[in-house]
This record gives C-alpha cells, structure tokens and sequence, in this order.
C-alpha cells in the first residue's frame, strides 16, 4: 500500500506539473490564478496521500492549512485582477527586466 | 543517494537561483522575491542537513531555527516592500538610481 | 529553583536584563505613543547601572556565562559576557542615553498629538539598544543571526525615517545589503551545525578542527558582517545610508550598529574558530581595510556635504579595525604584540564609536542651525552653534590619532605591533590614513571658523551642543585613561592571553 | 525506491518552479511560481519530517508572503510601468557572468556539502530527554518557547519592528489613518460570502493549531498566522475595517505576546533563571505565552500585508 | 489485497483521471470558460475522490472526519475562486457588485 500511495503521488506530481506551463504561458492573468489553483488542490491531494503512506497523520493539518490558504491566496490574487486600478482587463502588463 | 541529500543539493540549487535573480534582475520587486528564494533555499539547505540521519527522530533544533528564520525573513519582506512601494510613489520607478545610470535623464 | 542537568542557580541573576531592560522600553513604547520619552527616566539611569555592574563584574570575576531558561549548551542559549563585551556594552549605554537626550527635543515634544517620525523613532531606538546588547552578550551563532536581524530591521526603518526619495533609495540599498549579508552569515552557521550540531561559540571554540567545512563557513560568515560592516569593497551602501539618516540615527548607526557585526567577526576568528584563521586569509582582511582607510579617506576629501564627509569617515575608520587580525590573531595570540594589537582594534573601535555620535550629533546640531549640510552654507558656523562646533574638533581628534585621544591610543598601539611584528606597511597605511584624516577634517572645520554674521543661523538648545561635546570629551578621556580597559579588554580575550600584558 | 522517485520528481519541480519565478518576464506570473513555489516546499518539508516547518511554510512563505507580494507588488508595477524607464535588457555578457557566479557559487556549496561529516550531530536525543521538564509533548515546540525561547522572543520583536518600519514608510499626512486601500471589494457577494464563512472556520482551525501544539506539529507562529489570514480575508471582504494605526487597543494587542513572554521571563529570574519555565507549571505558561504570541502575531502579520496607512483619519 | 485496499485503489484511479484531465482541460481547452470548466472538475471531483480513497486508510473516525473536511475546504474556496474568476473574465462590465452574475456559484 505504502508504494503505491507514492506511485499515486507521482502521478498526481506529474499531473501538476504540466498544469505549471499555464501559469507561466498565461496568458491572462485569470488562466495563471486557475493553474496555480489547480497546484494547490494536487498539492492538497498529494499532502494526503503522503500523510497515508507514511501513516504520518500530522501531515493533514498541513493539508487543512493549504486548503484555508489556497483560497486567500487566491482571493488575493483576484483582487489584483480586478482592483478598479487595473482597468486594462486581463491584458498582461508586460514588463521589462 | 538519499532523500535528504536530494533535498540538500535542491536547497542549493534554489539558492544559486535566488542568487542570480539577485544579481540579474534590476527591478527591486523582482530582487525580493530573489532574495526570498535564497533565503528559502537556505532554511531547506538547513533543514536537509539537519535530517541527514535517517532512522533517528528528526531534529528538533533546527526545525525550531528555520521556524524562527521564516518569520524573520517575512519580517524583512514586509519592510522591503513598504519602502519600495513608497519609493515608487516618490519617483516612478522602481530601480535603484546608480543601478541604471544610462537611464538617469 | 533549577532543573537543568545539574546546574547552580546563575550567581550573576541581572546579567540577562542588559537586554530584556531596552527591550521592555521598545515594547512598552509602542502603546506609549507620545508619551514615550517618559521611559528615558526608568531606562537610561537603570541600563547604565547595569553597564557600570557588567564592568564591575567581569573585572573582579572575570568572564561572566549564564544559561538563558536554565538550558546548558547545546541545548540552550548562552550569554557571555567578558572584557570586550562589557566595554561594547557601557559605549552603548553611553551614546544612545546621548542620542536619546539629543533626541528630545525634535522627537520628544509631540503637544499636538503623536507624529509618525516621533511615534517610530523611540522604539525602534530602543530595540536598536537591545539588539546591540544582545549582540554583546550572545554566545550562541544562531541567536546572533536573530540580533542582527533585529539590529538591521531597526536600522533600516530608522534610515527611512525622514522620508525622502533619496533616503528611501538609501534604505533599500542598506536592506538589500543587510539582508544578503545576514544570509551569507546563515549559510555559514548551518554549515558549522552540520559539523559540530552546536552553535555556543564556547563549544566550538573547544570541538572545532581546521576542517574544510569550517574554513568554508567561516568565510562565508565573515563575508556576510563584513557587507554589514561596510568593509571595502562592501561599502557602497553606507555612505548615502548613514548621512540620509536623521542625525541621531546617524549616530547609532555610524558608531554602533556597524560595530555589532564587527564584534562577531572578532568572536567568529578569535574565540569561535581561531585554529581556522589561515594567516593569508587574515592578510587579505587587513589589506581590506588598508584599501578602506585610503579610498574613504580620500572620497570623504571630495564631499562637499558635511554628512557625506562624515559617513565616508566612518568608511575609512573602519578600515583600521580589521588592520587588527594579522597583528592578533593566525597564531600571534602569545606573542607580544599580540594584545597591543588586539587593544589597539579594539580602542579603535570604542574611539571611532564615542567620537562618530559627537561628530554626527554636531553635524545635526549644525543642521538645525543652518538648514542644510552644503559645505558653502556652513561656513562661520562656529558663530551660530561654538559648541558643536568646538564638540566637531574635539571628535576630529581621536579621528585624527592625536593625542592625547582615545584615537591617538588606539592607532599607537596599532601601530608599534605593526612594527613590533615586523608588518610595517600596515604602520605606512596608519600614517598615511592619519594625515588624509587632517586633510578631510580641516577642510569643514576652516569653513565652519570662518568670519559670519551670527543673525544667519537659527538658535539651537544648549543640550543639543553639549551632549556631541560630552561624547567628543569621552573619546578624549578614552585615551588618558587607558590602562583600565585595557586590563579589562584582555579578560576572556584568549585562553592564556594574559601572559602577553606588558 | 518509490519514494526517493517521488521526493526526486518533488525536487525537480521545486528547482523549476524557482527557476521560472526568476525569469518569467511578467510580474505577476512571478508572484504566481512564488506561491507556487511554498505550496511545493511545504509538501517538502513534510518529506523531511518537519511538519511544524511544513505548517510555517505553507502559511507564511506561500500563503502570506504571496498575498503580501500580490497587493503591494501589482501597485508598484503598475506605478512603476506608468511612468517607467525604456525597457532595457541586461548584455548578454553580463548574463553570462551572473550565471557563471551563481552556478559557481552553487558548485562550492555542493562541493561543502559533501564535505559535512556522514554522520549528523543531532540534538533530537537531547530534547527529548529533557522534554519532560518542559511540559510540552511536540519537541520542536519545546525548542521554541523553552530551550531557545530567547530567540523567540527576538523575533517577535523583530516582527513589531518591521511593522513600526512599515508604518513609518507613509507620509506624514496619513499618519493616525487606517493602514491600506479602500479596496472596492465591499458590495461583491461571492467575496462576502465566502469572507464570512471562512473566518469562523479558520479561526477555528488556528486555535486548534495553537492548541494542538504542545504536543502535535502546530503552535503560536502557525496558527497565529492561520488567524491573520483569515482577518485579511475579512478585510478583503469588507466585513471589518482595520483599526487605526493610533488606536490604543491595537497598540496593545501588538506588543501583548512579547510582553507576556519578557514578563515571564523576567519572573523567572527570580524563580531560577531568564526564561526558565518551572517544570510544574511549564506546560500552562507554555500555552500562555503560546496564545499571546499568537494574538500579536496575527495582527502584526495581518497588517504587514495590509500595509501602511494610505489616507488620513 | 483485502477489499479496503481494492476500494483505495480503486477510488485513487478514479481520482488521477480527473485530475489528468482537469490538466489536459486546462492545457489545451481553447477559452478560458472551458479551461474554468476543467479546472473545477479536477478540483471538486479529483481531490474528493482521494480523500474518500484514503478514509479507510486513517487509523480513526476523527482523521477520517478530517479528510472530509479537506475536502469540503477546497470545495468553497475553489467555488469562490471560480466564481470570481469567471466574472473577471467577462470583463469589467460585469464588475463588481453590479448585481448581474451574483450567485455564489455552485458550491
């Protein structure tokens, strides 16, 4: 059981990680909130699955703590979206280095 | 090759990271998150070493340390940003003057 | 009661309230609001007993060692405070009672309400106050790292204080430094925990081996404080740092807070790892600081404000301390040049320190009577503000290393084991850094002497001239009454060291 | 062997996502890898068996350190870009040369690193064999608030003096005023909706990290930090408004739990020593320096993200 | 295997492919309603059906319990977030507050 909630973890760590390339293609800034959102979830689903392999229960309140502030986070980032300052709509800003 | 070890060489490699993002970057705002990332490639460094020893309970020294080293490092964040944020409204801009100098009009 | 492994109840109870009696007055601060100068009454007279019983203390006891919560090393954090850490302690205690009277007058009358400056400026002098004892008085390399942080959080809102774009600019340079540095200085205690799983500076002292680890943590260490120490190269950001700081910041700053991460790098290649120190590594420190004396001295020839003037000072009066760790340290610990040289830095240090406020504070005087620090605009200020300007000359001085200073003491010891030593160049640097020095401050004094019409300069209290006289005269006396220290310097300096005493 | 394979797949990612929020050219993709980039180390951390480090990470290091970056950093590039310099790139040289630096610095530190001793010191054996006098199950909460609780206690002064530093970067005007923007969040429902059902239930989850922490992963920072989340969420939503920055009360829950915790300690130098806990009664000081701390914690974090007061009283 | 293990694994299987195409929705879904689509289907079905999968892994109800809540947290904030997103992507016409989209979505 103990390697197969890994190989589960894997899956879901590969699945995540693919989720990556709209957080950094965009390209708007809403398509980058909903990659990282969709992180937050795998990285919720693999805090279980690892808290249940390694029978390390303390690891769901990491998972409880991710999941509470997943969603500020993301409202943080919304409001950045939508803060009355941005008026251009989801247009990126591109910036200079 | 061991799990701590790994997390060990990631730590470094997040802090040469951080580092060049230091050093490459002119805008301060990106910098912060630069110097965010080194210090956080440091405290996994830290926490790596510290659990070098596999079998044995972790220690608890360092966890405490790093705990410590996280709120510090939010703490310098927060200052990092007002000021910036407040140099931004006084010039427009936020680069540091003798970083660019070509750019001084 | 105790109940760690089998230890005695500390027999020195007050040692920990150097640092828990400031900070109770940056905490207490806060809510004080407008009325926070109230807590000089309690703070000032209480910390400096506490200075003078430090002092006492370790003169009749030697070094002193408390275990913070009862917990021994490892576990545990410990305070140690010897010779150097209680003359660090009372220069302390000493300049910020002169910064906070200067103070009063500009951040102490709030009639019509709390203001930002004045609401901010009081704790975080005080917590600058306990972060530096705590510096002083911490054996422990990760408890350091957190007075550093709290020194360089401190510091930096303080140099943003008056809020100008170009002070902010200032601030953030200073932070980024400090910041980078404080990590830097991390990276090397995680390294010597991997090693040893202790950070008491003690015990490292007794199990640390000239490993490659250590050699590799030592060094990244040093290299983070000397970026807070403003070492050459490492200097960029203190010159607009310490002269765009209000001026009794300033005077913190330039003469203390600098000095904190100086003292850990004494601590880290004297005390901590000293069998580490390889003898080019120290060569290469002191030649810093050769490089530092002549290039501040020389760029502080070319300011035309006062402020800068002083602040690259500070950049090449630095340079003299390191000029200490190839004289002292790498193997010398037994000769007998050994303690001069290690006095001498030392001295420097307190010297620099006494007479770096006097200057800064007369700087802030001359301000407030002029306007403005432009060198032109200052001219016959010795008509509007005699005192502070008289407090200036006094400073330049010890600056100088003229006698009867305690600058003068400090660089003749220097410089005599330079020679004793058979390392003469280090005694041409001295020299040479001393007539830039005259050259540097003749220039603002002759103007300052200049014929003017007294009716140009706003009047200044009479405590804001006294009190930069009062820590110019202090830098004087250091050097006239110089024997005490110097025993007291060579308590807990090294195993043995007393052998070296002339 | 599954498991080294996950912690390697876990540390590849890490290193990309780090990598990407350095050169991703937009700011606000920047920010995104940030938060990204604590999720990831959080589930790390867990891997290294430091769930309190886990707890602090996924709390602070992702969660507020990326709301903190989001508001302030989208108004400062957006200032920034309004009036900005022309864009310029960095030569290629000089690319060249940081990455060469960066990677030789990371080079002699691996280098360092396989030069530490095979064997770890540790001090795990210590602390729990004096764990008992301390009251507390959970060792690193031990570490925290007895063994090394001096550190603690500089570092929530560290924390209020960021605060005082942020406070006093506004200008002189505004002073006396409530720190941050009026947000034009006040009327949206879904926010107020969830602003206030989310609240209740995270401050419940904070109190039973606080709670849970003498002998769990959990305590003062991380629950604190739980608390400030969800106070900043309040705000986000609208449904309170953050205090004045000279009102009395706030001034008083800020230094609250570094006052207690220097209380304590100065009592207890005359029960035996500076921050020393009596065995007997450790466990109930432990949780009152515990719930003090984390009263001045979440609101110092809380409004360090909020920032410093923007309009007048 | 016993029968837990089987339902486990089962549940997990199930769980990965919503969570593999919760990502390919995300990556090659053309719009970003569609992508929104996606993305709460991962959310509410993937993460659910894991930690129902796990439920008779946890040593006690009160962990079980936990995981459920796991759940339900990431439920509402998802929700929210989707909610929120969707509306910013409309555009600002449908801004804040102006009561035309207000519903708070399917929670």
């Amino acid at each position: 059981m103990h390697d197969l909630l890994f190989g589960f973890a894997i899956a879901i760590l590969a699945s995540i990680a693919a989720s990556l390339v709209r957080v950094f293609s965009g390209p708007t800034r809403s398509d980058r909130v909903m990659g990282a959102q969709l992180l937050g979830t795998g990285g919720v689903a693999i805090l279980l699955l690892t808290a249940a392999a390694g029978g390390n229960w303390a690891i769901l309140d990491v998972a409880v703590v991710l999941a509470l502030l997943a969603a500020f986070a993301s409202f943080a980032l919304f409001v950045s979206v939508a803060t009355p300052k941005n008026q251009s709509g989801d247009r990126d800003v591109a910036e200079g280095t | 090759m061991t799990s701590a070890l790994l997390f060990a060489f990631s730590g470094v490699a997040v802090i040469a990271i951080g580092l060049f993002g230091l050093i490459g970057r002119w805008r301060i705002e990106r910098r912060v998150i630069a110097f965010n990332l080194v210090g956080s490639g440091m405290f996994l460094l830290f926490g790596a070493v510290a659990a070098r020893r596999a079998g044995v309970d972790a220690d608890p020294v360092p966890q405490a340390m790093i705990i410590t080293g996280i709120v510090v490092a939010f703490s310098a964040t927060a200052l990092f940003v007002a000021l910036i944020e407040r140099l931004v409204a006084e010039t427009g801009r936020s680069t540091l003057p003798e970083d660019t100098p070509d750019e001084d009009a | 009661m105790t109940w760690a492994t089998g230890l005695l109840a500390p027999d020195q109870p007050w040692a920990p309230l150097l640092v828990a009696t400031p900070l109770a007055a940056a905490l207490a601060a806060v809510p004080f609001g407008r009325r926070a100068p109230l807590l000089l009454v309690a703070l000032t007279p209480f910390s400096g007993a506490l200075a003078v019983l430090a002092i006492a203390q370790v003169w009749s006891h030697g070094e002193i060692v408390y275990h913070v919560g009862g917990w021994p090393p490892p576990l545990g954090i410990t305070l140690r405070i010897d010779g150097l850490s209680a003359v660090f302690i009372a220069t302390t205690a000493l300049v910020a009672t002169g910064v906070a009277l200067f103070s009063l007058p500009k951040y102490g009358r709030q009639s019509k309400g709390e203001t930002r400056a004045a609401f901010a400026f009081w704790p975080l002098l005080f917590a600058m106050w306990a972060g530096l004892n705590a510096v002083f008085v911490s054996n422990d390399l990760f408890n350091l790292y957190v007075a550093l942080e709290l020194l360089t959080l401190t510091a930096v809102a303080l140099v943003a204080l008056d809020g100008k774009p170009k002070t902010i600019a200032a601030a953030i340079r200073y932070l980024l430094f400090a910041l980078t540095g404080s990590l830097a200085y991390l990276l090397g205690v995680i390294f010597l925990y991997g090693v040893f799983g202790s950070l008491d500076i003690s015990a490292l002292a007794i199990s640390a081996s000239p490993h490659a680890v250590v050699l590799a943590a030592g060094v990244v260490m040093t290299t983070g404080l000397l970026a807070k120490t403003a070492l050459f190269p490492l200097h960029g950001w203190l010159p607009p740092a310490h002269s765009g700081a209000p001026a009794p910041a300033s005077a913190m700053l330039s003469a203390l807070v600098v000095k904190a991460s100086f003292f850990i790098i004494l601590r880290l290649w004297f005390t901590a790892l000293p069998m580490a120190a390889s003898a080019a590594f120290l060569q290469l420190l002191a030649s810093l600081g050769a490089v530092a004396i002549v290039f501040g001295s020389v760029l502080a020839l070319r300011q035309n404000k006062l402020k800068l003037i002083v602040a690259y000072s500070t950049v090449a009066q630095l340079g003299y301390l390191f000029l200490m760790f190839p004289l002292a340290g790498g193997g010398n610990e037994m000769q007998s040049w050994a303690a001069s040289a290690w006095t001498g830095g030392v001295f420097q240090a307190l010297a620099h320190a006494t007479a770096k406020a006097a200057m800064f504070l007369a700087v802030g005087a001359m301000i407030e009577a002029a306007g403005e620090d432009r060198l032109d605009r200052l001219t016959g200020i010795a008509h509007g503000v005699p005192v502070a300007v008289f407090a200036f000359g006094l400073a330049s001085l010890s600056l100088m290393g003229l006698p009867p200073s305690g600058g003068f003491i400090a660089k003749y010891l220097l410089l005599t084991s330079a020679l004793a030593s058979g390392q003469w160049w280090w005694a041409a640097v001295m020299i040479a850094g001393g007539l830039l020095a005259a050259a540097y401050l003749f220039r603002p004094l002759s103007r300052a002497l200049a014929e003017a019409d007294p009716k140009l300069f706003t009047p200044v209290p009479r405590l804001q001239q006294f009190i930069p006289l009062a820590l110019a005269a202090l830098s004087v006396l250091l050097g006239i009454f110089s024997a005490q220290p110097y025993a007291l310097l060579q308590i807990g300096r090294v195993p043995g060291a007393s052998e070296g005493l002339p | 062997m599954t498991p080294v394979l996950f912690d390697a797949g876990l540390c590849v990612l890490i290193l990309g996502v780090a990598l990407a929020s350095v050169i991703v050219r937009e700011a606000f993709a920047a920010i995104a890898f940030f938060i990204v980039y604590g999720l990831l180390v959080a589930i790390a951390w867990t891997r290294l068996d430091a769930v309190d480090v886990a707890l602090a990470e996924v709390a602070i290091g992702a969660g507020l350190t990326g709301a903190l970056f989001v508001g302030a950093m989208s108004r400062i590039a957006q200032a920034a870009e309004a009036q900005a310099a022309p864009r310029r790139h960095p030569e290629r040289l000089a690319v060249v040369g940081a990455l060469l630096l960066c990677g030789g610095a990371g080079a002699a530190l691996i280098f360092t690193v396989l030069q530490l001793p095979e064997v770890a010191v540790s001090l795990a054996s210590l602390a729990e064999a004096n764990l008992a006098l301390t009251g507390v199950t959970n060792k690193v909460t031990a570490v925290l608030i007895n063994f090394r609780g001096y550190d603690t206690l500089l570092e929530s002064v560290v924390l209020l003096v960021a605060l005082i530093g942020v406070w006093s970067a506004t200008p002189d005007r505004f002073w006396g005023g409530p720190p941050g923007l009026q947000l034009a969040m006040t009327q949206d429902s879904v926010l107020g909706f969830f602003g206030a059902i989310l609240p209740p239930v995270g401050f419940v989850v904070g109190a039973y990290l606080i709670w849970i922490g003498s002998s769990a992963p959990g305590g003062a920072f991380q629950g604190g930090t739980v608390w400030a989340a969800m106070l900043l969420l309040a705000v986000l939503a609208g449904l309170i408004d953050p205090p004045l920055v000279s009102k009395r009360s706030l001034r008083f829950g800020l230094v609250l739990g570094p006052a207690l915790f220097l209380a304590i300690g100065i009592a207890g130098i005359f029960r035996g020593s500076f921050l020393g806990l009596d065995p007997p009664i450790a466990k109930t000081l432990t949780l009152a320096i515990e719930v003090g701390l984390a009263v001045s914690i979440a609101a110092t974090l809380a409004l360090l993200v909020i920032g410093k007061p923007r309009r007048a009283a | 295997m016993n029968a837990l293990a089987i339902f486990t694994t089962v549940f997990l299987i199930a769980g990965l492919f919503f969570f593999i195409a919760g990502t390919i929705g995300l990556l090659r879904f053309p719009d970003l309603h569609s992508r929104l689509h996606a993305l709460t289907k991962a959310d509410n079905i993937g993460l659910g059906l894991v930690a129902v999968a796990l439920m008779p892994q946890a040593p006690s109800i009160f962990l079980a319990v936990k995981l459920g809540l796991i759940w339900l947290f990431v439920l509402l904030a998802s929700a929210a977030v989707s909610q929120l997103t969707a509306r910013s992507a409309l555009g600002h016409r449908a801004q804040l507050g102006s009561g035309e989209t207000n519903d708070p979505g399917p929670v």
